[in-house]
């Protein structure tokens, strides 16, 4: 990964499913160092928003940019933002460790991999099928999956979701280690991971 | 808009002078006498399937290509495009089938011509099976017009290729039964024109379903933003 | 949709028609046998031409040409009052983008 | 984009191989099909030509029964927003291609030893038939994959995929029939028809290539 450091801008960004709209006219920026949390209501498109700013749907109007020295073209962003969510699900047929090798992209993901299981506590059970997972391990394995090939931007829908009071400290111990080095985007509506977070975006 | 509007106008007087002379001016052929009349319709109704499906092809091309949204709609157009196109798709199959029948002696015997239009007609059955699956779908003008790009360019390998590569598959001798009649001018200016407003007439339509689109997307923005 | 199903049942009886007579006229001198007996009649084709020549003018390919021609100014009607009324509409629509 | 394509690759053979879901149901439905077959003709042989459109039709359906899994399982399970980012656009569709390929293969190395061990075919020109069955094969699986990841994307509802290839796939199927068919006859088959396949798989790979991305990446 390069050194460059990283501004994600987002200007006027709209979204429209059909003919409603979700919201519009969201400003946001924030550059390495910097994290951020989107809060609002259930349906309010925290979800939505997230997806758009990591490029995987397009807003009705408006623009995302994120760049690096240079900007970076849109394909190539999810090579360099860690992103989970809700919708992302591991495969279930695989075992915890076969995952992580399929998400792994650079050399060292080994290394990182094995000392993130420690860490996150999945040690013991990286070689059980997904599917015989509880739901606190799954949601644990999915921010191994994110954190995994050490991207420089961190976008993470519901992060504390399902986990119980350990993991949630480890996720936030976790994510205090890295603040300075990476962008953080954190959806969520719990008060807690919103302090984490240096400014807020309400929606709704 | 408004000269698009004008120039459709002209099918009102270009269709019935395509009729009568179909019927009055054109002399019978010389083998197949006055059933050789229908070919002023069934040609020019063909060819307006074909121009339909092309035209909904390359509406989606358009569609795909324009990233920006510079034209609004064209996904909408595509599909008005192919909604013409099943319609005279199916004329042409009843039509051509009539005309073999009353010529060759069966309805249907599958010479190249009989076979690509029924490839036609079944790669619009599967367009629109594949958007009736999807109808609120955030993804459906775009699957629908790859859908229809990829049948476009299945086409060709039918219509020039097969017959090239398996001569013995179609039997040559009976499409030239009709096709090496010989036209008169009077004969090949009626069909002229009945091709003209033909093509008018399905310009005409598409113009009015697009139109009726547009309303129709306008009322039902309209209604929401009253909500 | 609407307009397409009326235009399909419409465009369909229009070269149909067209179809019967011819067929009346290419079979056997007698006129009056109807269309639908020599479609499903025995064959009929090749020894028309012969007997075609005579040009007498047969009130059949009329009265088809007159049946077409009906259904054509029906589906021009119908064509040119949609026309109007969605220019009409979209006349109420514009003020108000 | 190499190590992407071994990634994704490794990961679907494996998914595959652990529930062997839809190998099973096109593999038995082939053995239930061919055997009801020739049951129903007491063993008397078909013509050539019939023997090689019944040998087609087989294939045709028991590879519809597969070849749209390979996306439809993705969007059924959720995972498809976790290939996603882990994998991009380009990668996806060409290690979906190689699997689908790889199953095609699978399919015919089934059903066709079934079908000749059943049906009493007497294969004339063995190396035409062999390569008139590849060539059909690899057509086939190179033309819908693509379809399926619409299927997939469209809801992934029951018989659609076999509706909206049918079209796509009539050439193949037409020219694959009667190729069979030439082979099965003691006259000389024609090389023409294993080009015609070639080109077309060749041609509508790298239209599904470029159009792929349209389908993929949502709105």
């Amino acid at each position: 990964m390069s050194t460059a450091p990283y501004s994600l801008t987002g200007e006027g960004l709209a979204k429209k499913f059909g003919r409603s709209a979700l919201f519009k006219g969201i400003c946001l920026s924030a550059a390495t160092g910097e994290s951020l949390s989107i809060t609002g209501p259930n349906g309010s498109g925290k979800s939505t928003l997230m997806k758009i700013l990591a490029g995987i749907q397009k807003p009705t109007a408006g623009n995302v940019d994120l760049v690096s020295g240079s900007s970076i073209e849109k394909t190539q962003w999810l090579s360099h933002i860690g992103y989970t969510g809700p919708l992302v699900n591991p495969y279930d047929e695989l075992t915890g460790l076969e995952n992580i090798a399929f998400a792994a992209r650079p050399a060292d993901a080994g290394e990182r991999a094995g000392r993130l299981l420690e860490t996150f506590g999945l040690g013991p059970h990286r070689d059980k099928k997904v599917k015989h997972y509880s739901s606190g391990m799954k949601q644990r394995l999915k921010l191994i999956l994110a954190f995994l090939n050490d991207p420089p931007v961190l976008m993470l829908d519901e992060p504390g979701m399902n986990l119980d009071s350990a993991g949630t400290a480890l996720l936030h111990s976790y994510l205090e280690s890295v603040r300075k080095e990476k962008i953080i985007i954190i959806a969520t509506n719990d008060p807690l991971e919103e302090q984490l977070c240096g400014r807020t975006i309400k929606l709704g | 808009m408004k000269a698009i509007s004008a120039a459709v106008k002209s099918v009102y007087i270009l269709m019935p002078a395509a009729i009568v002379m179909a019927f009055l001016w054109a002399p019978p052929a010389q083998v197949l006498g006055d059933s050789s009349r229908i070919m002023y319709f069934h040609v020019p109704i063909a060819w307006v399937s074909i121009l339909a499906f092309i035209v909904s092809g390359i509406a989606s091309i358009l569609f795909l290509a324009d990233r920006k949204g510079s034209f609004a709609r064209l996904d909408g157009i595509a599909y008005n495009s192919a909604e013409i196109g099943l319609v005279f798709t199916v004329l042409t199959v009843i039509t051509g089938s009539i005309w073999a029948r009353i010529s060759w002696g069966v309805f249907w015997n599958w010479d190249p011509r009989e076979t690509s239009i029924v490839i036609i007609l079944l790669i619009y059955i599967a367009y629109f099976s594949i958007q009736g699956a999807m109808a609120h779908n955030d993804n459906r003008g775009r699957i629908g017009s790859a859908y229809l790009i990829l049948a476009m360019i299945t086409l060709p390998f039918f219509a020039f290729l097969v017959p090239r590569i398996y001569p013995s598959l179609h039997p040559d001798p009976i499409i030239n039964a009709d096709r090496t009649i010989f036209l008169d001018d009077r004969m090949r200016s009626t069909l002229a024109v009945a091709i003209v407003s033909f093509t008018v007439f399905y310009c005409n339509i598409l113009h009015i379903m697009n139109r009726m689109m547009k309303l129709q997307n306008h009322i039902e923005e309209n209604r929401h933003e009253a909500d | 949709m609407r307009l397409i199903n009326i235009l399909s049942c419409a465009v369909l009886l229009l070269p149909a028609a067209g179809a019967a007579i011819p067929a009346d006229r290419a079979g056997e001198p007698s006129v009056t046998q109807s269309a639908a007996q020599v479609l499903h009649g025995q064959d009929m084709q090749k020894n028309a031409p012969s007997t075609e020549q005579k040009q007498e003018p047969s009130t059949t390919l009329y009265q088809v040409m007159g049946v077409v021609l009906f259904i054509w100014i029906g589906l021009a009607v119908f064509l040119f009052r949609l026309d109007r009324r969605v220019a009409r509409l979209e006349n109420r629509a514009q003020p108000k983008q | 984009m190499g190590k992407d394509i071994l990634r994704n690759l490794r990961k679907d053979f494996l998914v595959e191989f652990r529930s062997r879901f839809a190998l099973n149901v096109s593999a038995s439905f082939a053995a239930i099909v061919t055997i009801a077959i020739s049951l129903t003709a007491g063993g008397v042989p078909f013509p050539a030509n019939v023997q090689a459109i019944i040998l087609w039709i087989i294939i045709f359906f028991s590879a519809m029964n597969g070849l749209s899994h390979i996306f439809v399982r993705e969007e059924d399970q959720g995972t498809a927003l976790f290939l996603r980012t882990a994998v991009d656009v380009d990668s996806v569709f060409v290690s979906k291609f190689i699997f689908n390929q790889a199953f095609m293969a699978v399919i015919l190395a089934v059903v066709t030893p079934l079908y000749l061990f059943f049906l009493q075919v007497r294969v004339v020109h063995a190396a035409h038939f062999i390569f008139s069955i590849a060539a059909g094969g690899f057509s086939m699986a190179a033309a819908t994959t693509i379809l399926a990841a619409m299927v997939a994307k469209a809801g992934g509802k029951g018989s659609l995929f076999t509706i909206i290839s049918f079209p796509i796939l009539l050439p193949v199927l037409w020219i694959s029939v009667s190729s069979t068919s030439a082979a099965l006859n003691a006259a000389p088959p024609a090389g023409g028809s294993l080009l015609f396949l070639l080109a077309f798989s060749g041609f509508i790979s790298v239209i599904s290539f470029l159009l792929f991305r349209f389908i993929w990446l949502e709105d």
